[in-house]
């Protein structure tokens, strides 16, 4: 079965994801790649969204963190103020996602705006729940399209906080989880480098150029000496992905 | 104990021009209705206060009736921008909007701090991050263990409004599913006003239900479908077309005009 | 994921002598059985936390397994004192007992946050008393406005122990009723037990329910009755007798550890 | 109708309060004189007990603060930390109560030890709610009977803050509610003098004498001029009064 570089993305997320992980998520590709997950390797996958539903099972995809499906599904709903300090703060959540308009080559990522803060190209929707998800969960995945405008040499705002400025900053920040794992785009899988923590091509998605996910980066990307190229989704993995529908799309799908 | 009121004299009596207002409603419950009756009753200089901005205060920034917001996340869930607080931001149009940004952990510890009536809420946040120069955040050090916390100043709105989806005659409200920081937001302020779907004669309990009592309120009023767009558990469900056409609507100034006149202003109450 | 256990079993593996134990419970939901285990397998050296140490508490310190009392209120509700907390207090028998002494808004805020992994909790309390010196309060001044308020050191005990109505075979449990600080102390908790009615299926939706996932808890266990001679809402009442009755049996040493032998050390399980 | 010292008590109490105040209740005679006030001129007083319980309406006089029937009667029940922070602290409630040991001539209570405290002559059960209720509650009703042993020079440990050491004394500690309004005991009522803050029998219950309370005071007790006798309990109150009772109480009555 032939793929697309979005459903390329949702699977590599949810490859890596383990059974009975807790995932605070958040809608899009996090909760799609998410949910694939919980629909194939990791059926006990535990879905936080901000929205304080824990354990929510949705059949339909969701359309917003907020759907009356998560809370029907859901093995509690707490209010807002205690998802956040209770379940993500105190260090429960095994692994957040999060997308963002622009990252670094620490991870460190830009959702607030392009341009100036007070006189802003783009005035971006502002961090929401990534902060603290990037300061607080025990890993993060990031997922972002990989292009020069959006991994950039340096950030137009610093929203959230991967590697900061590299060894040390998260402890010096008395930030409480590892940090990014993986950076995941259309081209390929970054993971930070064990020593300088710096985002390092890793991975390429099947076709993808070593040269083309360079040329898709802000900075100078170092390449793993041990670069693999990503498995192909699987069949099993596709058609399970192609099933995840918002409760919208299956209706006009009859 | 809260007074049994028509949206009209609620807002009337509890929102003046210039207050801090927050309309709160995390996905799910959002006040619309109440939103719109601010709008006609052409409210000016309001401080805004909501962890998801979204379509209503669009509308409420687009019709001029907010000099400043206090937000973690202003989008359009699922769909995109909100071209109304963008050109606002970006522009200046209808009015300059100033901002002070959050994140949703941030809002969250200091609305539970305006509940408990504490000046000021704690948390592990913003360490890092750029946003400590647009929010009110300070460091304070923990006189056990020496570690470096973030504090944020407590929201107190002067109103406070939310949805639900009902009320009984004196006022006590009971609200379920998502519940978001309506609870928080109600009991930080200093007026609060919650429009319901009916006012019914007992609340039959419901699990996950979330009861505000009614001696706690200052206003009720019955707004059935007052959530529209969003949604009403075991109501009604999101309209998540409007959302979509939302996105075309709110991209050009004429056609936000036009619909704000008919769909608002001109509209029955 | 919580393993479900024998009461037995989840003693055995979770609470070690010189630990900082939790049994929590706000007059409802008591931790009984569990705590008689702890009595059976002769733990030592103990740090007891809890808001209203009862009749479960005092049996503990008059067994001798604790070495450290952490409470806001020692009584027998509604009857009177606990006379093996007061002579173990009072003439150190059967061991001296440090106390370190709270009001319930101070433990309340301090298990929030060991709940929230926050270092400290800050309240409007403890001013101008004499509690601060038997107490873990500092003075913190609010950034903000230059308000001083009490801070105290987060609750962090190495096992919380609560009952609850019942589980499900994923260790998801439920507790519905007054809930006191359960789900803080739980959650407060390095490792954690619950005690429950009866494992289920599947948890029907109850209003009011607290809900505590599986996979934040260590371990689950079947302790039918559990409670008594506190209640469980929905599956039995207060044994007030028993409550009376106690008063005279913990007068005096003698009949306390004839008691404690006959209802504890030579019960079945 | 002839009646008790304890009844006179509670009925003293209960005329206290006003219809639609929110009490905050602990057990024994203040949850006594609260029903009593719902019973008879106070339909609409709305009663919070520490266990979380909001707006209780029990049908039988509670034996401890987390009886069953509260929670099912209530309104809302919520947790212990709600209770504490986002009602008492607050500022939300109207009226609490409290007894206590000892009262010293400011309203300062003790309900902690007797003796000194790392050697207790009595190990008393400790503050519980008392602190916070002194502190924040719009005002607080303190029920306790009159003796030298209780109504003493100096307390032997400062559990709750009444006036603390006089006028000044709440403001420099930033305590919110207006303190003390009335000492209800069994030989008549005591409140704070407007100037000095002291506790100056304002009433004395039918058949005592000012000097019986003189007498029952460890301090140097102000009479005021306008002093009073509290009216005689009312058939209607000691009727609605002896129809409260406890579950088991009931049940022994047949």
């Amino acid at each position: 079965m032939s793929h697309t570089s979005e459903e390329m993305m949702a699977v590599a997320a949810a490859r890596r994801l383990h059974d009975g992980d807790v995932c605070f998520v958040g809608i899009g590709l996090p909760s799609k790649a998410a949910n694939l997950a919980r629909a194939t390797h990791a059926p006990r996958c535990v879905l936080i969204y901000e929205s304080g539903t824990i354990g929510a099972k949705p059949l339909n995809l969701p359309l917003s963190i907020g759907d009356g499906e998560l809370a029907e599904t859901a093995d509690a709903v707490v209010g807002v103020p205690e998802i956040f300090a209770y379940w993500l703060q105190a260090g429960r959540i095994d692994v957040g996602f999060l997308g963002a308009a622009q990252t670094d080559r620490h991870g460190n990522l830009n959702s607030t705006v392009i341009g100036d803060y007070d006189h802003p190209r783009v005035r971006l929707p502002g961090g929401g729940g990534a902060p603290e998800i990037a300061a607080s969960c025990k890993q993060t995945l990031v997922i972002l399209k990989q292009s020069p405008r959006t991994f950039v040499e340096r950030l137009d705002f610093r929203t959230s906080v991967g590697f900061g400025d590299g060894p040390g900053s998260r402890e010096r920040l008395g930030l409480r989880g590892r940090g990014i794992t993986a950076v995941i785009t259309d081209l390929g899988e970054l993971e930070p480098d064990p020593e300088t923590l710096e985002l390092t091509l890793a991975r390429v998605h099947p076709g993808v150029g070593v040269e083309q996910a360079v040329a898709a980066t802000g900075w100078p990307l170092a390449v793993r000496d041990d670069l693999e190229e990503s498995a192909r989704p699987t069949g099993r993995e596709l058609k399970a992905l192609r099933a995840l529908r918002t409760a919208d799309e299956r209706e006009r799908a009859g | 104990m809260a007074r049994i009121v028509t949206l009209e004299e609620g807002i009337a009596e509890l929102v003046s021009d210039g207050d801090t207002v927050a309309l709160e409603g995390f996905t799910h419950l959002i006040p619309h209705a109440a939103g719109h009756e601010i709008i006609r009753q052409r409210r000016r200089g309001l401080t805004l206060i909501r962890l998801t901005p979204d379509v209503i205060y669009d509308q409420l920034i687009g019709a001029g009736c907010a000099a400043r917001l206090v937000f973690s996340w202003g989008g359009n869930p699922g769909v995109g921008s909100l071209h109304r607080l963008r050109e606002a931001v970006e522009h200046g149009w209808p009015e300059p909007l100033e901002l002070e940004e959050h994140s949703h952990a941030g809002m969250a510890a200091a609305y539970a701090a305006g509940a408990a009536d504490l000046p000021f809420g704690v948390l592990r946040g913003y360490a890092g991050t750029d946003l400590p120069a647009h929010t009110m955040v300070r460091w304070i050090e923990c006189p056990f263990t020496g570690e470096r916390l973030a504090a944020v100043r407590a929201l107190r709105p002067d109103v406070g409004i939310v949805h639900a989806q009902r009320a009984d005659r004196e006022g006590n409200v009971q609200l379920w599913g998502i519940s978001g920081v309506q609870k928080e937001a109600v009991l930080a302020s200093a007026r609060s006003l919650v429009t319901v779907e009916e006012i019914v004669d007992e609340l039959e309990p419901v699990p996950g239900a979330v009861i505000l009592p009614g001696w706690a309120l200052t206003a009720v009023a019955a707004a059935p479908g007052g959530a529209h767009p969003s949604y009403v558990h075991g109501y009604y469900e999101r309209d998540n077309g409007f959302y979509v056409r939302w996105d075309a609507i709110s991209r050009d100034r004429e056609a936000f005009g036009e619909w704000i006149r008919e769909h608002v202003l001109e509209a029955a109450r």
